[in-house]
């Protein structure tokens, strides 16, 4: 009983951990800044590819390096992820700010193109995007400086739009006539990749009748690095106290000095980063592959909202609770908890699969949104409904 | 006296422990227009809160035409009759002036009538009046959001005005108008007045010389007088706690420095 | 243009499409054939690699002369993972393209969504994967595996030489749940229990409540039965490992992992399970070193062959011999009875393409070793006969299919 | 009227030979295709208050938005200190010393009101030090801010917010202080401190001072006037030269 | 003035009557073209795709009327067009004979028909189920989450993970609903068969007049009070209730109307797709949906079913052409189109000068400062005063 007790806690706790580490980076990009990022699965899988290409690159060094690669795998997958992150809020998101359910449908389409981007990333596409973005938004750059960009800004893209779409696709075609196979093979493919822990980071440790696998506590623990950090940076620095003045009132905290632009790409850049290192984590527990994002976006939404957003604390408590429910309900535990009442029993054996889980942890959300509308620490004040 | 439209007893707000009103009562007569002035931050416009149903109070009554207003929605409380105006303006930013005034017009406010009805003809000619009145008949048709800030106060008094409730309560009616304004909505104020119970919360001194007939003085949550305009004005702790005095005042400021 | 079959690269961005093939087939030199997998979505990552089998088998045949003199022009459309978009796009190929064979789709249920399409307009089918059996059309040929040519001969396998207790995992949705549904029947009768199953939603990566049922299930050890699909393998071995369930005490038989898979997952976690299939890229045949020499030259040295891939190829070279056997592409019926007892020396052996449109194959169990590769750790001496209507489920016991024989049709009792 | 004021006034106007701090010249601004400014020249000279009178929606926002660069002008030109800010983001014109307290406050409801302050510091050319205080001096002007410090900015009655707001400009001790009705909600006596005090800093420390009102008490405080009608300037002048006549005329429909 | 004024709007009430009339001609006008020229133009199978793309328009319709004039962003929608499409197949999986159950249940071993299936058997309960159930399950969710006043991004992802557990519970339920495959393989409806050309021609002329309704129906709830009010909801809900209103009753309303005509349109394409799975209830079927709205013109009626038209074309364009990149497209279409065109193509159609649609709102803008003889005249009166 009692480590069934345990069991079920530290297993509830490895869920919620992996759902906190992938709602951390949301948490910023959707709690503070009101970004809606539909790609946040995406950048985790650029985080878990990155993480692949690391560990393809170490397996070339061989025995103890391989052990550590892991490490380098973290800060390169931040890096990628931030820095796609930064493209991305400078050449769609910027443009949306204080339109949450635009930032929605478009964030929605970056992440259909890096999904299709990872399946058919080769040499020929890779240079054709470069000669793309030099042409584009070269020119972008250039004539935004004009005064009266406002009014020819679609003239323009609909004139350069194509114009460097077509260069860039006639190049990748000369190119892939002349080299033929070796510019032309995917880089990863449509399928999987497959990501190995390090020896140290397989198996687990024993504790009475089971395994806690040292994957999930390494999980653990980055997770609580992750959210001290990210405590530490919203509520110690200056910069915490920018980002949230500007998410907050955009053209006022401008007109008090505030970068907004940094303060915008930073922010979303250290989003974006938290959600390449959570990619990093859950290489290790599930496929890296194009659709890998998919299956956490919708679960890490609902961890935010649970929790009540733009609250750190709220999250974390949110996380563990939903991580502990779906355990319960989904391994059956409450089945076998509640046998002496057979009804009861009857009612949660139904419900005691991964996917019938799912139903009931909805249906409690629900419930529980009746009772607390504005999540497990909602705001409050005069602002809330005003 | 004449019967009571509105009965404040004995109500407390407080917010995580700070109490916006303090045993607070109050009552206005039917027909009656009130002015209420005080400090910022004395708890004017949570006072309207609470009779709209913003905000309940943590203690004490509200009763409206002899009704107690705890248990009741927003939407229930206006529907017995009280309008609201806003201190920062409020108004549909997507709809145009006429098409705001013509929402508020409406008298039928149940779902199936606001679907099936149809508006009539003396709502109609109301609006176009007060679209006169309020003086944006020329920007009747263009969305709301275009409005400068004294168009839009002006657009929100005209929304108050349409909605025609017993009691009307207008918080800074004349914040951001020109003078002349002013004394335009002083006098539509005044007209209504002739129908209907007001209660205007005003920090424009001027303005409440003119249509002021009896003044409630809040700080800090409770009353802290009540009477004409010159009681009111003369009273030292008014003239110590809200109007303060020109020179008084300069010296105060400057041996703060 | 690119003519489908020269070298463009079917992974570029150049594919070979419907561009330029209605000049072709006007000019009567060619024969337009349909391939419709999902090259988007969840299922791409299986069926992208079947396409590539499928444009080998055309390529191959084009270059030794085609098919009746006649190029074969493959016209791709994407499943995107969308039974609807199968339909849709089946319909196309039929309707608009006047294809004259379609080889497509993976899951079943893919299949049966199709399957009214391709039965309405009496077409044709190739369907390349192994799958649940209890079907039998008409206009469908199957040259994966039915269940008693994998699930059923595994069982018994597992059963003589691992144990008596399963705990079945699948996917949630047809395929595994009928396999199960089959799994069941047979152990009941053969004195096997199941102790518990489990599905997941395709895609899904939770993993860690399944593998609590399943030590809760069998403390001491037992068997996974594992119809998992896609995604959700990667997880189950990873956190199978993590949790300390090692082959040797929890064994577990694949339906659904084949040397690709085992790739994406990676060799470290699955050394030491066990996967059923007819062919294995280590199986020793001349037209396997062929198959797998040709392969990694087209697509690159990295990549490895597998089952399914092999069966859609076999399907291109069956329907060419049906074609030449019958002297026309065009004439349906004639095509599909001259299928029939159809041979070719595959990769994976001697196969008989039988009269209840399912293919005589050798059942192979291989277990995987450090190079992710599998090796054969049993095998029936001869092809197994295939039978599409299961006899351990009641419902199906004792129902046959033979389509040579208009009295006889898609499911008859057999004495 | 105060004789004080007067003549510190009547030593800045005599000495009005000095440089604009601002100008603002040829501007004109559209809505979409809606022209509201029409070719607006203004200049604010070093030590001086101007006032821009007007009715409502004749472009007084627009225009002191402009000049802060939230909107973009289709054509003319604003300089400040001698330097061309016109394609200028707003952050930059805030740290070359501009400070800006808008129509409808804008304080940051969910920050707490000394964050609100805080932000006031980001003016400053090296941006807020860590563990930078409110100073005193701010409190001591609004005493209820000190009392809410650790309130939700948002939660304030609205004369509240707009002391934050006055007071969150003066923390980056700008050059020129752009005020957009300023005494909006705000109760009588504060509104005699906020004079006294904007009047005190300029003989002080010399800022210029571009102020919206309404308020005719307020407006005769100016040194200059503006008047504005139908989006252009139609009149300007010393205020001294401007009767109680004229004013009304501008203010009156 | 007053008279003046009364005129003016008597003018403009004929005027919009007239227009009115106009727009009811010019749909009428396509009507028989759908209904009569283009299926003589085009195949079968394309007549098949157009039926169903404009069964996709009635879904964009009901997205419309609560995205655009109310502010609702359901990215729940397939739910509700998924349960129109089972309501209708199940009601054709019954078309067996007397005491056989539909073919898929013999497979799982059930052997008695589960008991909601038992109503589905009358066709005249299937068709009305089409649109009651999903209306009164969108009733229901809706009433109980607008009444905790969650709104925004919250609603939205509430909707977007509803949509994953009704994914879950139809695609688990192999035995009730066969899982995965969903429903396929429909032989007859009222006894005609439903693949045959002349029931597939009857189902699109049905569909074109269904969307007619649809279109009259969502004109006529955005165009009057009711419609201005939606918009004021839009704009800020709270105001509304000090306005006297409830605004949850009316967006109760407008989620169940939507959701209905979702319904509807569920059951119009799988009558002409010949299945119904649990993918319509997936996550990226619903945020298409949107998708075309956004495309077309969010606030626009006419905008949601050219967005819908037009990115199925676009879809099933590109994926016959460049079947392996056609996500790039896609993708690369939503971005565009959000941050280029943010009023969709009807929007900027409507701003741009390329299309005087009607009266096209003018601007209102001062005259000409210089010209105004009412500044003039203020003008010269300050310079003679200021020179005195
Ligand atoms: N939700 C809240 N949380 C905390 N304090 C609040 C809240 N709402 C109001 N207060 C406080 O209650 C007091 C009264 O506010 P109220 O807005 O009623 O003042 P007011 O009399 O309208 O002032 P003003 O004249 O400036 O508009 C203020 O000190 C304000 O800070
Ligand atoms: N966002 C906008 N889009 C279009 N027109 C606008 C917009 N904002 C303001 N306007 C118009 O511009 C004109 C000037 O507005 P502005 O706010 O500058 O006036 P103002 O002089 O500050 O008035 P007030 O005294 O009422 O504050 C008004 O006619 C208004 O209708
Ligand atoms: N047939 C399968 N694997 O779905
Ligand atoms: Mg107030
Ligand atoms: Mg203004």
């Amino acid at each position: 009983m009692l480590i069934g007790l345990f069991d079920g806690l530290f297993n509830g706790i490895s869920i919620g951990s992996v759902l906190l580490i992938s709602a951390l980076g949301l948490a910023i990009v959707f709690g503070l800044m009101g970004v809606i990022n539909l790609a946040h699965g995406e950048l985790m899988m650029l985080g878990a590819y990155t993480t692949f290409v690391v560990q393809a690159g170490f397996k070339k060094l061989g025995e103890p390096w391989f052990d550590f690669y892991i490490f380098f795998a973290l800060i390169f997958a931040f890096l990628v992820a931030a820095g796609v992150g930064v493209i991305l809020e400078r050449g769609v998101i910027r443009y949306l700010y204080g339109r949450p359910l635009e930032t929605l449908l478009a964030t929605w389409g970056v992440s259909l193109i890096l999904q299709q981007f990872v399946r058919s990333v080769n040499w020929v596409l890779a240079i054709g995007i470069v000669i793309f973005c030099l042409l584009f938004f070269g020119s972008l750059w250039i004539v935004q400086r004009r005064s009266d960009f406002d009014r020819i800004r679609n003239w323009f893209v609909l004139v350069m739009l194509p114009l460097s779409l077509g260069i860039a696709i006639a190049v990748g075609n000369i190119l892939s006539q002349t080299y033929k196979l070796a510019v032309n093979q995917p880089w990863f493919g449509a399928q999987n990749v497959d990501v190995s822990a390090p020896r140290w980071l397989r198996g687990g440790l024993p504790v009475g009748g089971f395994q806690l696998p040292y994957a999930r506590l390494f999980i653990i623990a980055l997770t609580i690095i992750c959210v001290i950090g990210v405590y530490q940076f919203l509520q110690r620095t200056a910069w915490g106290l920018r980002i949230r003045a500007v998410t907050q009132n955009r053209s006022m905290s401008s007109c008090l000095g505030i970068p907004t632009q940094k303060v915008d790409a930073l922010t979303f850049a250290i989003g974006s980063g938290l959600a390449g290192v959570a990619g990093c984590a859950i290489s290790y527990l599930g496929s890296v592959g194009p659709n890998t994002g998919q299956n956490y976006i919708v679960d890490t939404f609902m961890v935010v909202v649970v929790g009540g957003v733009g609250k750190l604390v709220g999250t974390i408590v949110a996380a563990l609770a939903i991580g502990t429910v779906n355990y319960l309900v989904g391994s059956g535990t409450l089945a076998i908890l509640t046998a002496p009442i057979p009804p009861l029993s009857e009612f949660f054996t139904f419900f005691a699969t991964t996917s019938m889980a799912k139903v009931m942890v909805f249906a409690l959300i629900i419930a529980f949104l009746q009772v607390r509308p504005g999540g497990i620490f909602p705001q409050k004040g005069r602002t809330v409904d005003a | 006296m004449g019967e009571k439209i509105l009965e404040i007893e004995d109500v407390t707000v407080s917010f995580d422990g700070f109490k916006a009103l303090k045993n607070l009562n109050f009552s206005l007569d039917k027909g009656e227009l009130r002015v209420i002035i005080g400090p910022n931050g004395a708890g004017k416009t949570t006072f309207l809160d609470v009779i709209t149903g913003k905000t309940k109070p943590t203690q004490g009554r509200v009763l409206f035409k002899g009704k107690n207003l705890r248990s009741l929605k927003e939407h229930q409380i206006a529907r017995m009759g009280i309008g609201r105006k806003f201190q920062t303006p409020r108004i549909y930013l997507n709809l145009t002036p006429r098409e705001n005034l013509e929402i508020t017009c409406n008298q039928q406010k149940k779902l199936w009538s606001t679907l099936f009805g149809k508006p009539k003809s003396a709502e109609r000619q109301t609006v176009s009046g007060l679209l006169e009145t309020i003086g944006l008949t020329a920007n009747a048709d263009l969305p709301a959001s275009k409005l400068s800030h004294g168009e839009k106060q002006r657009l929100e008094i005209g929304m108050l005005v349409a909605q025609s409730p017993d009691l009307l309560l207008v918080d800074e009616p004349v914040a951001g108008l020109t003078d002349e304004e002013t004394e335009n909505v002083g006098n539509l104020l005044l007209a209504l007045a002739q129908s209907h119970s007001i209660m205007v919360i005003e920090h424009d001194m001027e303005f409440v010389r003119q249509i002021a007939r009896k003044v409630t003085v809040l700080h800090q949550g409770s009353v802290l007088c009540e009477g004409n305009i010159d009681e009111v004005q003369n009273d030292p702790r008014v003239i110590e706690v809200y109007l303060g005095q020109e020179v008084e005042h300069k010296q105060g400021a400057g041996s703060r420095e | 243009a690119n003519s489908p079959t020269t070298e463009s690269s079917p992974n570029g961005t150049a594919s070979p499409s419907a561009a330029n093939v209605s000049t072709a087939a006007a000019s009567g030199d060619g024969i337009k054939v349909g391939i419709l997998h999902s090259l988007s979505g969840t299922m791409a990552i299986s069926e992208k690699s079947v396409v590539d089998a499928e444009m080998l088998a055309i390529e191959e045949i084009n270059a030794a002369g085609g098919v009746l003199g006649k190029k074969i022009l493959p016209i791709t459309e994407d499943g995107a993972s969308n039974w609807d978009t199968f339909r849709e796009k089946a319909n196309k190929l039929i309707d608009e393209d006047n294809v004259v064979a379609v080889f497509g789709c993976w899951t079943s249920a893919s299949r049966k969504n199709v399957l009214e399409v391709f039965e309405s307009k009496d077409h044709m089918l190739w369907y390349p994967v192994q799958y649940e059996g209890q079907e039998c059309s008409k206009n469908i040929f199957y040259t994966g595996a039915a269940p008693n040519q994998q699930i059923e001969p595994s069982v018994d396998w597992l059963l003589q030489n691992k144990g008596k207790e399963f705990f079945l995992v699948g996917s949630d949705y047809v395929f595994p749940r009928t396999a199960n549904t089959v799994i069941k029947a047979q152990l009941a009768a053969k004195g096997g229990k199941v102790v518990g199953e489990d599905y997941l939603p395709l895609g899904n990566t939770e993993v860690t409540p399944i593998i609590t049922k399943i030590r809760q299930a069998l403390p001491n050890g037992g068997i996974i039965y594992n119809t998992l699909n896609g995604d959700s393998n990667v997880a189950f071995f990873k956190q199978l490992q993590g949790a300390g369930m090692n082959p040797d005490k929890y064994p577990s038989m694949s339906v659904s992992i084949a040397e690709e898979e085992v790739r994406a997952i990676g060799p470290d976690y699955l050394k030491g399970h066990y996967a059923a299939w007819n062919y294995f890229q280590t199986v020793e045949s001349a037209a396997n070193k062929k198959f797998v020499e040709a392969f990694k030259k087209k697509y690159g040295e990295d990549r490895v062959t597998n089952d399914p891939m092999e069966a859609a190829y076999i399907a291109v070279y069956l329907w060419k011999q049906a074609v030449e056997k019958a002297g026309t592409a065009d004439d349906l019926a004639k095509v599909r009875t001259a299928a029939y007892g159809q041979t070719l020396d595959a990769p994976e052996g001697k196969i008989t393409l039988n009269k209840n449109h399912h293919i005589s194959k050798v059942v192979r169990i291989g277990e995987v070793r450090d190079d992710g590769l599998f090796e054969i750790v049993y095998s029936t001496d001869k092809a197994v006969a295939p039978l599409p209507w299961n006899q351990f489920v009641k419902e199906t016991k004792g129902y046959s299919c033979d389509w040579s024989d208009p009295n006889k049709g898609g499911k008859y009792k057999s004495a | 009227m105060n004789p004080a004021t007067d003549a510190i006034a009547s030593s800045f106007n005599s000495s009005t030979a000095q440089k604009p701090v601002l100008q603002v010249a040829g501007l004109n601004v559209y809505y979409g295709e809606s022209h509201i400014l029409r070719n607006v020249d203004l200049s604010v000279t070093e030590g001086q208050m101007v006032c821009l009178i007007g009715r409502n929606g004749v472009g007084k926002t627009t225009l002191l938005k402009t000049i802060m660069g939230l909107i973009k002008p289709r054509s003319g030109a604003v300089t400040f200190a001698g330097q061309p800010i016109t394609l200028k983001s707003p952050d930059k014109r805030a740290k070359l010393g501009i400070g800006y307290v808008p129509q409808g406050r804008e304080i940051i409801p969910r920050l707490t009101v000394e964050e609100n302050l805080l932000l006031g510091f980001e003016a400053l050319p090296q941006g807020r030090k860590n563990h930078q205080k409110v100073p005193d001096r701010i409190f001591s002007l609004f005493p209820v801010l000190k009392t809410m410090r650790s309130r939700m900015g948002g939660d304030l009655s609205g004369g509240q917010q707009q002391q934050l707001a006055i007071a969150r400009a003066l923390m980056g001790n700008p050059r020129l202080l752009v005020l957009d009705e300023p005494t909006e909600g705000i109760q009588p006596s504060i509104i005699l401190e906020i004079e006294a005090a904007i009047r005190d800093i300029i003989a002080t420390t010399g800022i210029s001072v571009l102020l919206v009102e309404q308020h005719l008490h307020f407006v005769r405080q100016a040194d200059r006037y503006y008047a504005m009608q139908k989006g252009g300037i139609v009149a300007s002048g010393t205020t001294s030269e401007l009767s109680q006549d004229v004013i009304q005329r501008f203010l009156a429909v | 003035m007053t008279a003046d004024a009364a005129i003016g709007r008597r003018g403009l009430k004929r005027g919009k009557k007239r227009s009115l009339l106009i727009e009811a001609g010019i749909i009428g006008a396509i009507a028989l073209l759908l209904i009569f020229i283009i299926p003589t133009l085009i195949s079968p199978f394309r007549l098949n795709l157009l039926g169903r793309f404009l069964s996709l328009a009635i879904v964009a319709l009901g997205i419309d009327l609560i995205w655009g004039y109310t502010g609702l962003l359901s990215l729940g929608h397939g739910i509700f067009f998924g349960l129109g499409g089972y309501a209708i197949g199940m009601h054709l999986k019954l078309q067996v004979p007397q005491g056989e159950l539909p073919d898929f249940m013999g497979l799982y071993g059930v052997t008695e028909l589960p008991w909601f299936w038992h109503p589905f058997q009358a066709f005249p309960f299937a068709s009305a189920a089409v649109v009651l159930i999903p209306g009164i399950l969108a009733a229901l969710l809706g009433y109980l989450v607008f009444r905790n006043r969650i709104r925004g991004v919250y609603f939205s992802i509430l909707t977007q993970a509803a949509t994953i557990v009704f994914f879950n519970f139809f695609n688990g339920q192999q035995k009730l609903f066969n899982g995965t495959n969903g429903l396929v393989n429909f032989k007859t409806l009222l006894g005609t068969a439903v693949g045959s050309r002349p029931s597939q021609f009857t189902f699109y002329v049905l569909t074109v007049l269904l969307l007619i309704a649809t279109y009259a129906l969502c004109r006529w709830l955005t165009s009057g009070r009711f419609g201005r009010l939606l918009v004021a909801i839009r704009d800020d809900e709270s105001r509304v209730r000090f306005s006297g209103y409830d605004p949850t009753e009316f967006k109760v309303l407008v989620f169940a109307i939507s959701g209905a005509i979702a319904g509807l349109a569920g059951a119009m394409y799988t009558l002409q797709s010949g299945s119904v799975s649990p993918r319509a209830m997936d996550v990226a079927f619903s945020i298409e949906m949107v998708i075309w709205v956004a495309i077309g013109g969010r606030g626009s009626l006419v905008g949601a079913v050219v967005g819908a038209l037009l990115v199925n074309y676009a879809r099933s364009f590109f994926s016959e052409q460049f079947a392996e990149i056609w996500l790039f497209f896609q993708g690369a279409l939503f971005l565009i189109v959000v941050t280029v065109l943010p009023d969709g193509i009807v929007g900027w159609l409507r701003s741009s000068d390329l299309l005087r649609l009607g009266h096209r709102r003018q601007l209102s803008t001062y005259p000409e400062i210089e010209v105004n003889p009412e500044v003039q005249s203020e003008r010269q009166e300050i310079e003679t005063r200021s020179e005195e």
